[in-house]
């Protein structure tokens, strides 16, 4: 249960991580850049972190690698959203001021885990995590209070991806028990934090919150969109191409 | 009392470069000192930025996720290198915007290398162990350069690329001591890497019109055929350690000079690549372009924000 | 020898069709949609073919599966046109009408190869590639001759392409050697009749043929762009993450 | 003599419905009528084309050179069934672009299925088994069905979807006496695609307002639970020969009926997908768009061409 956890968590920075990834030397402005590739590095620490404690519950010699090279996507447990394409600027800004705020309340919580692994990642994590906010609710005010344009393309990008936000709040079996019995907490006072920034953030961006949107789920039970198949066909080609070998 | 002997800006500025004095951005400096040196930063700033394209293009494939971190980590660094760089040439009078204008109209080069394709993980290895080592070679004197802004970016960029050249050639010895097909895939991306490499340095002496200036000025310490040199006498026996063949048939220790005698780079090749037929040079430029221009409405709206933003905080203070 | 050229050719249908089929649901009318998968089906037929029959001539007991799933990429020996991107649909017209003009002569003379698979091979796929040149030369002209904006496109497709059609003409020493042999075809008669064909078809569209472009090379020699490693990463990932099955 | 006796044209609509007569477009029919075949025939292309989506998906990542063939011939085979639907279509007074236009405005539907993504290569299995099946059994009917192009179409049609089924059974088939990896991911497949495939059948008849009108017309030969319980009784056994679990609890054979008892369809979900929020509306609806958006210039460039050609045919004429 709590490996299922902890993998689910590795899956959702891994997967984010690469969609970030995907930006370098394709930015908008060369500092975005290196915030991207700095924001896409903080995720692959917290990753790692996780998959090499996530091989330690398993027991049974696998590596932080074989982890994230050998698992098919149906056996992936990261949310939907973290897999939905960078498509342009505003897109990636909006899924990840959505993740951000998540993260930022998750791990906040997280540090007080009675699981002192967990707690560890998440305090070293915690201090990026609040950058990461910083950074995606920024820039999200920028585009919605910047020009006609920006402002078409943030609503277009809400359009696409608030969706996929509910499934963070949504407990599966495993984060439910693991809740009741006091290891992660319960995710209804994170997702009122979390509401209550992005009404924040949102009025100061001159955006609306969206209502009574139909939340899609699945990611979490390892029933993913079309998109996670190409992440994984690309991230994981060189260790099924040459299996067993030291890189 | 003595006469003061009213010295000309030219003297002043002639003698700091003599007695090694740095030339800061508030000093004067002959007008074709701050060209070159606005062309060798933004050159090199371009270099940067669009040296993270081959790199980048294995970020999502890297092996393992250590490899990952540590690929994303000098990625990351380029940029960083790329804003000292453009922050060091904006002291000379220029603007970034001018500057990328002019590396996307054509008119501003960056280095050769970054032409080539990477076409295999191992060209990783290859990258950090032989071009970044030839970068260093081609940087470490710049700490020395003769304008300061310019030599303060080189320190912590030449730390940096040390770094980076220690885990490309880590990356060499791993696939080296791998399985066959590890060191097939080293050995190629070496023959694929090490000519290139070797262009760096740019054109033999005999055909580099500008060093001879630029040596005087001490913007360059070394000539391109002597950090050629240097650097085949450096990497070979590295290659042997690693057991990879140095793909020179002319390649042969000379005990006169204590040095390596080599063959004669592909002048063609190199002539060809500057002038945009290279493998990527299309390819290169138009994602520079594609990403300039996909990002126009973003930073018209960060600008736009920025005003919105300023008149609000100005008319609080009014009221 | 004749296994050499024999993959290079296999590797070359194989590469083009995997394009074309990257357009299946997303062609700009239905016909169309339908026309490019039917090229993309009749190129795989003829790579098929060539790979069952490149497995005979290696006679090491590997299957035309094993030729297209298990090899890396600097040992795909396509020429680097056919691996170059769709992008819009004047990109895939140009790479196709560039490549259909080179297959249609290569197989028209290939039927009289002493090699008789080879001509096998060739007479069966030849009556396709008359069909795609006819498809892909009209569609040149349509688009030259079409709006403004249409020939924008065109022409911004020759700047992309041009530079590639060079490589189908440049002979390896493989082929040198099998021309020379008789086994092949001279590739100076098919580079004429190509320009010909090009020069005709240009004419109509109100196109300029272009002068003096550089010719890129190396994909014959397994020396790619870096658009091949992506390609293969997606097509090759279900026999590297489950290798040895039957499917 | 007899009296000729003043047919309405309602009644002899009514007498060739009556008595298997074909309705071909030139004959008259109630405007009821016709609206319901538009928007049958329409959805019916539309779900070809939408249907290319999810199978497509799978194109390039297909498992072997075969299987790759196959699933193109596939895909090629839906366009065309698109083509000739819509043709069928046309033949009732609307246009194609007019049926484009409201499937892109949400007005049209397609059929839900499409609406669910294609996770493993063993979802390409169970579709061509479980959704062409379905499709088939919903389908064959229609080769009875009144309106003559329609009944034409779908000759054609069905010998393909038949062929498409035979060759998703035998995916399933391979993966099923494969490797446990294979074996898990044709149940997987199984699970994921068993329950969306009954709702393919449409709400329960006590909730199929149009159903009735339909039969009547005999556009419809079997109501929707009818086709439900024959998809069940047959699907069941070949699951069985498969080696495969149905994803229903309450799955039971009823000696009385000679038919299983099967458990509640998830009609919420069912709804959901109607309505727009099932797992891939959005994306199979802005692909649609977006390709039709993105070859408007095609589309003027070839109509532009079309009619130079013809200027300059007359012309030549009149020359």
């Amino acid at each position: 249960m709590l490996l299922d956890y902890t993998l689910q968590l590795a899956d959702t920075s891994l997967i984010l991580g690469h969609r970030l990834s995907e930006w370098c030397g394709h930015g908008p402005i060369l500092e975005q850049d290196l915030a991207m590739a700095n924001i896409a590095l903080d995720l692959l620490g917290e990753t790692r972190s996780l998959y090499q404690y996530a091989a330690e519950l398993e027991g049974q010699g696998r590596t932080e690698d074989d982890l994230a090279y050998l698992r098919d996507a149906v056996e992936y447990k990261n949310p939907l959203l973290v897999e939905q394409p960078n498509g342009d600027f505003a897109d990636t800004i909006l899924r990840q001021f959505l993740f951000d705020g998540f993260h930022f309340q998750l791990l906040q919580q997280l540090q007080q885990s009675p699981e002192q692994r967990l707690a560890a990642i998440a305090t070293k994590s915690f201090k990026e995590a609040s950058y990461h906010l910083k950074w995606s609710s920024e820039w999200v005010i920028r585009l919605g209070d910047g020009t006609e344009e920006s402002k078409r393309r943030i609503k277009k990008a809400i359009n696409n991806l608030w969706m996929y936000s509910g499934e963070l709040f949504m407990m599966t079996e495993t984060e439910k028990q693991l809740a009741q019995a006091g290891y992660i907490p319960e995710y209804a006072p994170l997702l009122q934090n979390w509401e209550a920034h992005v009404k924040k953030v949102f009025a100061e961006a001159t955006l609306e919150v969206p209502q009574n949107v139909f939340m899609h789920k699945g990611g979490k039970t390892g029933r993913h969109t079309e998109q996670l198949g190409y992440i994984l066909a690309e991230l994981q080609y060189l260790q099924r191409a040459h299996p067993g070998l030291e890189w | 009392m003595e006469t003061i002997i009213e010295k000309s800006l030219e003297e002043v500025f002639e003698e700091k470069i003599a007695n090694e004095i740095r030339i800061e951005p508030k000093d004067w400096m002959p007008e074709q000192y701050r060209k070159t040196l606005v062309r060798q930063i933004s050159q090199h700033a371009h270099s940067e930025i669009v040296g993270m394209l081959p790199e980048g293009n294995w970020i999502t494939r890297a092996p393992s996720l250590k490899r990952k971190a540590i690929l994303l980590s000098k990625v990351q660094d380029e940029a960083g290198h790329g804003l000292y760089l453009y922050s060091a040439a904006e002291t000379l009078g220029t603007s970034r915007d001018q500057m990328i204008a002019d590396l996307h109209s054509g008119k501003a080069k960056y280095s050769s290398i970054f032409n080539y394709p990477t076409l295999s993980w191992a060209d990783i290895g290859a990258i950090g162990w032989l071009v970044d080592g030839a970068a260093i070679m081609n940087q470490v004197p710049l700490i020395r350069t003769s304008y300061g802004p310019y030599a303060r970016a080189m320190v912590r960029v030449c730390k940096e690329e040390s770094f980076h050249q220690r885990q490309g050639f880590e990356i060499m010895m791993t696939l080296c001591n791998g399985a066959p097909a590890q060191k097939k895939m080293a050995q190629e991306a070496f023959n694929r890497w090490w000519w290139p490499t070797l262009m760096m340095f740019g054109p033999k002496d005999s055909e580099s019109p500008n060093t001879e200036q630029s040596m005087r000025w001490k913007i360059k310490r070394f000539t391109n055929d002597e950090l050629r040199q240097r650097f085949v006498d450096m990497m070979v026996p590295q290659a042997e350690f690693l057991g990879l063949t140095v793909p020179d048939k002319d390649l042969k220790w000379n005990e006169a000079k204590n040095g390596y005698d080599y063959g004669e780079v592909d002048w063609e090749e190199f002539w060809n690549v500057v002038k945009g037929n290279g493998p990527c040079n299309k390819d290169r430029i138009a994602n520079r372009v594609k990403a300039h221009e996909e990002g126009a409405w973003v930073r018209e709206a960060a600008l736009a924000h920025a005003q919105k933003r300023a008149q609000r905080e100005a008319d609080q203070k009014v009221a």
